[in-house]
C-alpha cells in the first residue's frame, strides 16, 4: 500500500529524462499531493508509479514489491494500484456502465456486476446516465467516472494525476470531497498530482514539491503550506 | 538440370519471410521447360558461330500463356533450323527476354537486347500496346522488329525496319464482321479489352459490320485485371442485339466466361475473336458451343508442324500464336541467309523479296509495301466437347 | 435497377468484411495497415492449394482463414510491434513493403495466372430481372452473418467491451488492467480472418489473381476511412453505400440530363472510390460516422 | 556493354531526381507521399503529348512543370487537417485517379496504348554518342536537383520543415505557416518529379499508364529509405543502389534456371525484403540524417 520511490529518473525518450533521482515515501492510507510548476516533472512521475514512461529506472517499490519493469496492466491487476489520467482519462465511445466494466474486467462476472452496483450507488450522477455514452458528460461527471471506474478493482494505492484541472470551483471542491472520502471508507493510498497547490494540500497528510525535475522538498502537508518560498512560489500567496 | 533447380528451391526457403513456400508442393506449373515431352532435336555438329536475335515476349503478366506458347514456337523454329545447315553456315541463337506485360519493360527488354546483345533484329511481343513502342524503339536503333502476334493497324506505320508475320485487325475485323453478316445477324453487341488491340478490333469489325448493313448496339472496353466484369456484361445483355462478339486475353477472358454463362449470355450466340486467346484457359462448361473466328494455323506445311508441336509439348496448341512466331524466326533467318549478312538494313531490304516466296506455317506470309501481312488464312470454329475445332 | 441492388450486395459484402477488420486494426494500434488487403488474397491462394491438396471446398476455405489469421498475428508479432517501435509512419511504410512481399511471394509459388476454387459453373437464377448466382447469395449471407457476429461480439461481450476499450483509448485501457498485447492479437486475428473469409469468397464467386487484394486496397480505404476510422458499423454502411454508388453512377444515364444519353465508361467504376475518398478527406476527415478530429 | 551501363546510368539518374524529389516530401517533411508516381506522369504526358502536337520539348518541360507544381501546391494543402496516413493513402488515391484518367482519355493520352515515338535527346547524334550525351545530361540535371535539393535541406526553410516532420504543434505554434510550408515543398517536389518524368518519357521514347502503377512510387520509396529518410546524399545512393540491384535481376534468369514467373516474383520480393529489412533493422538508411539520431522520435 505504501509507495517508495528510490532515485527514480524517467522520460518518454530513451536518454532524456524528464524527472530525475527521485526518492519520495508515499505512507499507507495517506493522501500525498505532488505540486510543483508547469513542467516540472509531476505527472511523469506519477506516470512511472503505474508504468506509463517507456524509460524508467530506479526502484519503484509498491506495497514492499519491487514494479519496476512490470508491464502496466500487471500492476492494476496484482499489485492493486488504480490510476486516473488527467486527460482522457474515460472511454468516451463507451457507456458509463461499460467503462465502469471495462474498470473491472478482471473481476469474475458477478463480482463485477456488483461493484458496478456499488459505484453507481456511491455516484447517483452517474447511475442516472449509465446507459449514456461518457463522451457526452460534463468535466466534472467524466472526472468522478474516471475515479469510479479506477475503484473498480478495489485498489489499495489510488493515483490521480491532476484531478481538478479543468473544473469550475464548485465541482473542484466536489472531487476533493470525493478523493477525501474514498481514503476515508476504503482505506486507500492516495497519491495525486495537483496543479491548485492550496486545495489539494488542505486536504493532504503528505506534500511533495518537484522543481524542474528535481525532488525540491517533501514532508507533511501542513508544513509544505506554511513554508515561505513553496507559498510565494506556487501557492499564490502574497 | 535437377541440381539447379534444386538450388533455386533452396534460395527460395531462404528468403525470410517465404512462410507461404510451405505450399511449394502444389506449386507453380508455369515452368514451360518442365512440360516437355520429349526432347528437341540436337543442332547439327559442324555448325560454327553463332547469329544472335532477340525476342521480347510476356512470358509473365496477363498474357503470360500466349508468351509461353509464342516462346514455343520459337524453340522449334531455332532447333529445326540448327538441326539443319543454321543460318549462314552459324547456328542461330535466339535470345528471350520478358516483357512483363508492359511496354516500358519490354523496351527495357529491347534495350538490353540491342545494346548488351548486339542482336540485329528482335522478335515481339503480343500486346499491341507494347509492340508498337518497342518497334519505334528499335526504329530508332536501327533494328529490325518482327510483331508475331500484335494487330493493330498504328502497327503499319513503326518504320521501315519493322515488320509483322500475323495479319492486323483491318484484315481480321472485315473476315469477322462478314462471317457474322453469314450466319445471319443483324445487331451485335462487342466486348473487347481497353488497350490498342480492343480499340482497333472494336474499330474495324463494327466499321465493316456497319458497312455490312448491321448494327452494333452496344460497344464496351473493360480494364484488364479485375475480379468482376457483371457491369461490362450487363451492358451487352441490356443492348438486347442478335449475338454478342466478345474478345479477351486468357486472365481476364477465364472470369469472363464465367460470368457470360452465369448471366445467361449463352442463350443467344456469343462469337469469340480470336477464340484460342480465351477459350483454352476457360471452365469448358462455359464456353461449350462458342463459335468464333481464329487465326488459322494448319496451313499445307502447317499440319507437319502441328504434329511435331504436338510431340515436343505433349499437348495440342495452347494458343494460335506459336505459329506466328516460328513464322517470324523462320523468315527472319530466310531473310539474313538471302542478305548475306547479318546486318540490320540489309535483312530489312531482304524481307519482302524472301516473303513472297516462303511458306510459312501459318500459310503464306508475303509482305506488303508497310511490311505488313497482307494475306491470312482465318478459320471460323467452334467449341465441341472442350475443343476448338474448325466448322 | 435490381442488377444494381444485386451488384451493390456481392461488391459491398467483400469490401465490408475488409473494411471492418482494417477499421478495428486501425482502430486499436492508429496506424492504416496496407498489408490488410493482402490477408484476403492469401486466403484465396491458401484455399486453393488446400483444395488442390484434395481438401473440400469448405475444410479449405475455414483452414485458410485460420491459417491467415494465426499468420497475421505472427505479421503482428515479428514485424509490427517493432515497425510501430519507430513511428506509424515507419509501419506504414513496413506494411506496404510486407504487402509488396506477399504478392511477390504469392507470384513465386502460384505464377501470375489466376487460380480458381473448385466449384461448380452455375447458372445464375432469375430474381426479378436480374440474375443471381448461388454461390453470389452465399457470399452475401456469409458476410452478413458475420458482420452480425461482430457487432454483438463489440456491442455486448467482455471481449468486444475490451476492443473498444482499446480502440478508444489504448493508455486508459492499460491502466484499467486490459491486457492491451492480448486484446490487440485478437484483433488482428479477428481482422485477418474477415479478409481471409472475403478473399475466399470472392475467389469461390470469380478468380484469385495475384492483385485481387490490390484491387481491393483503395475501394476499402474509402468506405473505412468514409465510416469514420474505428467505426465497425460506419465501414459496414459506408461499404455498401460505396459499392451501391459504384453501381448507380455507371446505370444512370448521364447523357439523359443533355437530352442524349450517355453511360459513364465502366473502366470508370474506381474513381467513384478514390474520388469519395480524396472529398471525404478534404472536407470530413474524421468520416460520416467519426466523432473525433484526430491528431493533425 | 558500355551502351548498356551508360543506360543503367540514365535510368539510376532519373530515379536519382526521383528519389531526391520524394526524399523532400518523405524524408524531410514527413509527407508520405504514396502518389509521387502521379507527378512524374504529369511531367512525362506533359512533354509526350505537346511532342505528339509539334511542340518543341522544352514547352513540354515547362507546362508539365507548371501543371505539377500546382498539383503539388494543392495536394500539400489538402494535407492540412489529415494524419500522415490518411494522407498517404489520399495521395495514392489521387494517383490512380490520374492513371485512370491517362487510361480512358485515349484521345489526349492515347489511352491504354500511351504515347510512343516520343522525340529524343540528341536525335542528331547516334548509337553510344547519343547514349553518352544524353547520360552527360540527365547527370548535369541530377547535380543541379542535387544542389537544389541540400540547399533547401540544410536552409533556414529546411529546418522548418524537420521541424513540421517532428513536432507540427510546436511548428505551428512559433508561428510558422504549416500550410504554407508543406505546399511549397510539395510545389518544388513535383517540379523536379515531373522533369525526371519528362526525361523518362524523351529516353525511353514512350510514356504509357502502366508506367503510373502504385509499383513505380514503392521503388522510389524503398530508394529513399535504404539512403536513409531525410538525408539528401543518401537519397541518390540509394536510388543508385536500388536502380543497380532492380535492373541486375532482370539477369537472374541468365543465371539460374527458373521460370519468367519466377523470376519476376524474385525482382518484387526483392524490393519488398529490402524495403521490409531496412525499415526493421536499419530505418535510418545507410547515409543517416543527422537531426533524426539526435532527437530519435517515439
Amino acid at each position: 500500500m505504501s509507495i517508495e520511490l528510490r532515485g527514480v529518473t524517467a522520460g518518454y525518450v530513451k536518454g532524456v529524462s524528464v524527472v530525475r533521482d527521485i526518492d519520495v515515501h508515499v505512507p499507507t492510507k495517506a493522501i500525498t499531493t505532488v505540486i510543483g510548476p508547469n513542467g516540472s516533472g509531476k505527472s511523469t512521475l506519477l506516470r512511472s508509479v503505474v508504468g506509463q514512461t517507456p524509460h524508467t529506472i530506479g526502484s519503484i517499490v509498491v506495497d514492499g514489491t519491487e514494479v519496476a519493469g512490470v508491464s502496466a496492466h500487471r500492476r492494476v491487476i496484482e499489485h492493486k494500484v488504480a490510476f486516473v489520467p488527467q486527460v482522457a482519462n474515460v472511454f468516451g465511445p463507451l457507456t458509463i456502465q461499460e467503462n465502469l466494466e471495462v474498470g473491472g474486467a478482471r473481476l469474475g462476472r458477478a463480482r463485477r456486476r456488483q461493484r458496478v452496483a456499488e459505484m453507481l450507488d456511491t455516484y447517483p450522477d452517474l447511475a442516472a446516465k449509465s446507459k449514456v455514452r461518457a463522451e457526452s458528460l460534463s468535466g466534472g461527471q467524466r472526472q468522478l467516472l474516471a475515479l469510479a471506474r479506477a475503484l473498480m478493482t478495489s485498489p489499495t494505492t489510488l493515483l490521480l494525476d491532476e484531478p481538478s484541472a479543468g473544473l469550475s470551483p464548485a465541482m473542484m471542491d466536489s472531487m476533493f470531497d470525493a478523493v477525501r472520502n474514498t481514503r476515508d471508507l476504503h482505506g486507500v493510498t492516495v497519491f495525486l498530482v495537483e496543479q491548485n497547490a492550496v486545495q489539494s494540500l488542505e486536504i493532504s497528510d503528505f506534500g511533495v514539491v518537484l522543481v524542474a525535475g528535481e525532488l525540491a522538498m517533501q514532508g507533511p502537508a501542513q508544513q509544505i503550506l506554511a513554508d515561505p518560498t513553496v507559498g510565494r512560489l506556487y501557492l499564490g500567496a502574497a | 538440370m535437377h541440381l539447379r533447380r534444386n538450388r533455386t528451391r533452396a534460395l527460395g526457403l531462404a528468403i525470410p519471410l517465404v512462410l507461404a513456400l510451405s505450399m511449394s508442393a502444389c506449386g507453380s506449373d508455369s515452368d514451360g521447360a518442365s512440360t516437355k515431352k520429349s526432347a528437341l532435336p540436337a543442332a547439327n555438329s559442324s555448325l560454327k558461330g553463332e547469329i544472335k536475335i532477340g525476342a521480347v515476349l510476356p512470358l509473365t503478366g496477363t498474357n503470360a500463356t500466349i508468351g509461353k506458347d509464342q516462346q514455343r514456337g520459337i524453340e522449334l523454329a531455332v532447333a529445326k533450323i540448327n538441326e539443319g545447315d543454321g543460318v549462314l553456315g552459324k547456328k542461330l541463337v535466339v535470345d528471350i527476354e520478358d516483357s512483363q506485360g508492359t511496354a516500358d519493360a519490354a523496351i527495357q527488354a529491347a534495350k538490353k537486347l540491342v545494346s548488351v546483345g548486339k542482336v540485329s533484329a528482335v522478335i515481339g511481343e503480343y500486346s499491341s500496346g507494347n509492340s508498337i513502342p518497342m518497334q519505334q524503339y528499335l526504329q530508332g536503333q536501327g533494328v529490325v522488329g518482327v510483331n508475331p502476334g500484335s494487330s493493330s493497324i498504328d502497327l503499319r506505320s513503326t518504320g521501315e525496319l519493322q515488320f509483322s508475320t500475323i495479319g492486323l485487325d483491318d484484315v481480321a475485323g472485315k473476315f469477322t464482321a462478314d462471317a457474322l453478316t453469314e450466319k445471319g445477324y443483324k445487331s451485335i453487341a462487342i466486348l473487347a479489352p481497353n488497350n490498342s488491340y480492343g480499340t482497333g478490333i472494336v474499330d474495324s469489325v463494327s466499321a465493316a459490320f456497319e458497312a455490312n448493313g448491321g448494327k452494333v448496339t452496344t460497344s464496351g472496353l473493360y480494364t484488364e485485371g479485375q475480379s468482376d466484369y457483371r457491369q461490362e456484361l450487363n451492358r451487352l445483355k441490356d443492348s438486347e442485339p442478335d449475338a454478342y462478339v466478345v474478345t479477351t486475353y486468357g486472365k481476364d477472358g477465364t472470369v469472363i466466361n464465367k460470368e457470360i454463362f452465369e448471366l445467361g449470355l449463352t442463350d443467344k450466340p456469343v462469337f469469340d475473336i480470336y477464340m484460342s486467346q480465351d477459350v483454352p484457359d476457360a471452365d469448358p462448361k462455359s464456353v461449350e458451343g462458342r463459335i468464333g473466328m481464329d487465326v488459322n494455323s494448319t496451313s499445307a506445311d502447317g499440319q507437319a508442324y502441328a504434329d511435331l508441336y504436338e510431340q515436343t509439348y505433349g499437348e495440342n496448341f495452347i494458343s494460335s500464336f506459336n505459329g506466328y512466331a516460328y513464322d517470324a524466326v523462320t523468315l527472319l533467318a530466310e531473310g539474313i541467309e538471302s542478305a548475306g549478312s547479318a546486318d540490320s538494313a540489309a535483312i530489312a531490304a531482304a524481307l519482302p523479296e524472301v516473303s513472297k516466296t516462303y511458306a510459312g506455317v501459318t500459310g503464306p506470309v508475303v509482305l506488303d509495301a508497310d511490311g505488313q501481312r497482307s494475306e491470312q488464312p482465318y478459320v471460323i470454329a467452334e467449341v465441341k466437347n472442350g475443343e476448338i475445332v474448325p466448322q | 435497377m435490381t442488377e444494381v441492388l444485386i451488384d451493390t450486395a456481392v461488391r459491398g459484402s467483400i469490401i465490408a468484411l475488409l473494411a471492418v477488420g482494417l477499421t478495428l486494426v486501425q482502430g486499436t494500434l492508429q496506424f492504416a495497415n496496407i498489408a490488410h488487403m493482402e490477408f484476403a488474397t492469401l486466403g484465396g491462394y491458401i484455399a486453393v492449394a488446400l483444395t488442390g491438396a484434395g481438401l473440400g471446398l469448405l475444410l479449405s476455405s475455414v483452414l485458410g482463414v485460420v491459417i491467415v489469421a494465426v499468420l497475421a498475428v505472427v505479421f503482428y508479432r515479428l514485424l509490427f510491434r517493432r515497425l510501430l517501435g519507430s513511428g506509424t509512419m515507419i509501419a506504414l511504410i513496413g506494411s506496404l513493403a510486407l504487402a509488396i512481399i506477399i504478392r511477390a511471394v504469392l507470384q513465386l509459388v502460384f505464377g501470375s495466372r489466376p487460380r480458381y476454387l473448385p466449384t461448380p459453373l452455375e447458372r445464375g437464377m432469375d430474381f426479378h430481372g436480374a440474375l443471381i448466382t448461388p454461390s453470389q447469395i452465399r457470399l452475401i449471407c456469409i458476410a452478413l452473418a458475420l458482420l452480425a457476429t461482430l457487432a454483438v461480439v463489440l456491442k455486448f461481450t467482455s471481449l468486444g467491451r475490451a476492443i473498444r476499450a482499446v480502440a478508444a483509448n489504448p493508455d486508459l485501457a492499460d491502466v484499467s488492467g486490459l491486457n492491451r498485447k492480448r486484446v490487440v492479437d485478437v484483433v488482428w486475428m479477428v481482422s485477418a480472418g474477415l479478409a481471409a473469409t472475403s478473399g475466399i469468397l470472392l475467389s469461390i464467386d470469380s478468380a484469385v489473381g495475384i492483385e485481387l487484394g490490390f484491387n481491393l486496397l483503395l475501394p476499402v480505404f474509402a468506405a473505412a476511412i468514409v465510416g469514420g476510422l474505428g467505426s465497425t458499423l460506419g465501414a459496414t454502411i459506408a461499404a455498401y453505400a460505396l459499392a451501391f454508388a459504384e453501381s448507380f453512377v455507371l446505370q444512370v444515364d448521364w447523357g439523359a440530363l443533355a437530352g442524349g444519353a450517355y453511360h459513364l465508361e465502366v473502366g470508370y467504376r474506381p474513381a467513384v472510390g478514390f474520388v469519395l475518398l480524396v472529398v471525404m478527406l478534404a472536407f470530413r476527415p474524421q468520416g460520416l460516422m467519426g466523432r473525433t478530429v484526430r491528431r493533425g | 556493354m558500355v551502351d548498356y551501363l551508360l543506360g543503367v546510368g540514365i535510368l539510376a539518374a532519373v530515379y536519382a531526381i526521383n528519389a531526391l524529389s520524394l526524399n523532400l516530401q518523405v524524408g524531410v517533411t514527413g509527407l508520405l507521399n504514396f502518389g509521387q508516381v502521379a507527378f512524374v506522369g504529369i511531367g512525362a504526358y506533359s512533354v509526350a503529348i505537346l511532342d505528339s502536337h509539334g511542340v518543341h520539348w522544352a514547352v513540354g518541360f515547362a507546362v508539365g512543370g507548371i501543371i505539377a507544381g500546382v498539383a503539388g501546391a494543392l495536394v500539400g494543402r489538402l494535407g492540412r487537417t489529415l494524419s500522415s496516413d490518411y494522407w498517404a493513402i489520399a495521395t495514392l488515391a489521387l494517383a490512380e485517379l490520374v492513371r485512370l484518367v491517362a487510361l480512358n482519355q485515349d484521345g489526349f493520352t492515347g489511352g491504354a496504348q500511351g504515347l510512343s515515338a516520343v522525340a529524343g535527346l540528341w536525335t542528331n547524334l547516334s548509337g553510344t554518342a547519343r547514349d553518352t550525351a544524353t547520360f552527360a545530361t540527365i547527370a548535369a540535371l541530377l547535380v543541379v536537383t542535387y544542389v537544389v535539393a541540400r540547399r533547401v535541406r540544410n536552409g533556414q526553410y529546411g529546418r522548418v520543415l524537420v521541424l513540421i516532420r517532428e513536432n507540427p504543434d510546436l511548428a505551428a505554434s512559433l508561428r510558422h505557416d504549416v500550410v504554407s510550408a508543406k505546399a511549397r515543398v510539395m510545389a518544388l517536389s513535383a517540379v523536379m518529379a515531373s522533369v525526371c518524368g519528362g526525361f523518362y518519357a524523351m529516353y525511353i521514347s514512350f510514356i504509357g499508364p502502366s508506367q503510373l502503377l502504385p509499383f513505380a512510387t514503392f521503388l522510389v520509396f524503398t530508394m529513399v529509405v535504404v539512403g536513409g529518410l531525410g538525408n539528401t546524399t543518401g537519397a541518390v545512393v540509394g536510388a543508385l543502389l536500388i536502380t543497380v540491384l532492380y535492373d541486375g535481376t532482370r539477369f537472374v534468369r541468365d543465371w539460374i534456371d527458373i521460370s519468367a514467373d519466377q523470376a519476376a516474383g524474385i525482382r518484387i520480393l526483392v524490393i519488398g525484403v529490402v524495403l521490409l529489412g531496412f525499415l526493421l533493422v536499419r530505418t535510418q538508411g545507410l547515409v543517416p540524417e543527422k537531426v533524426r539520431t539526435a532527437h530519435a522520435r517515439r
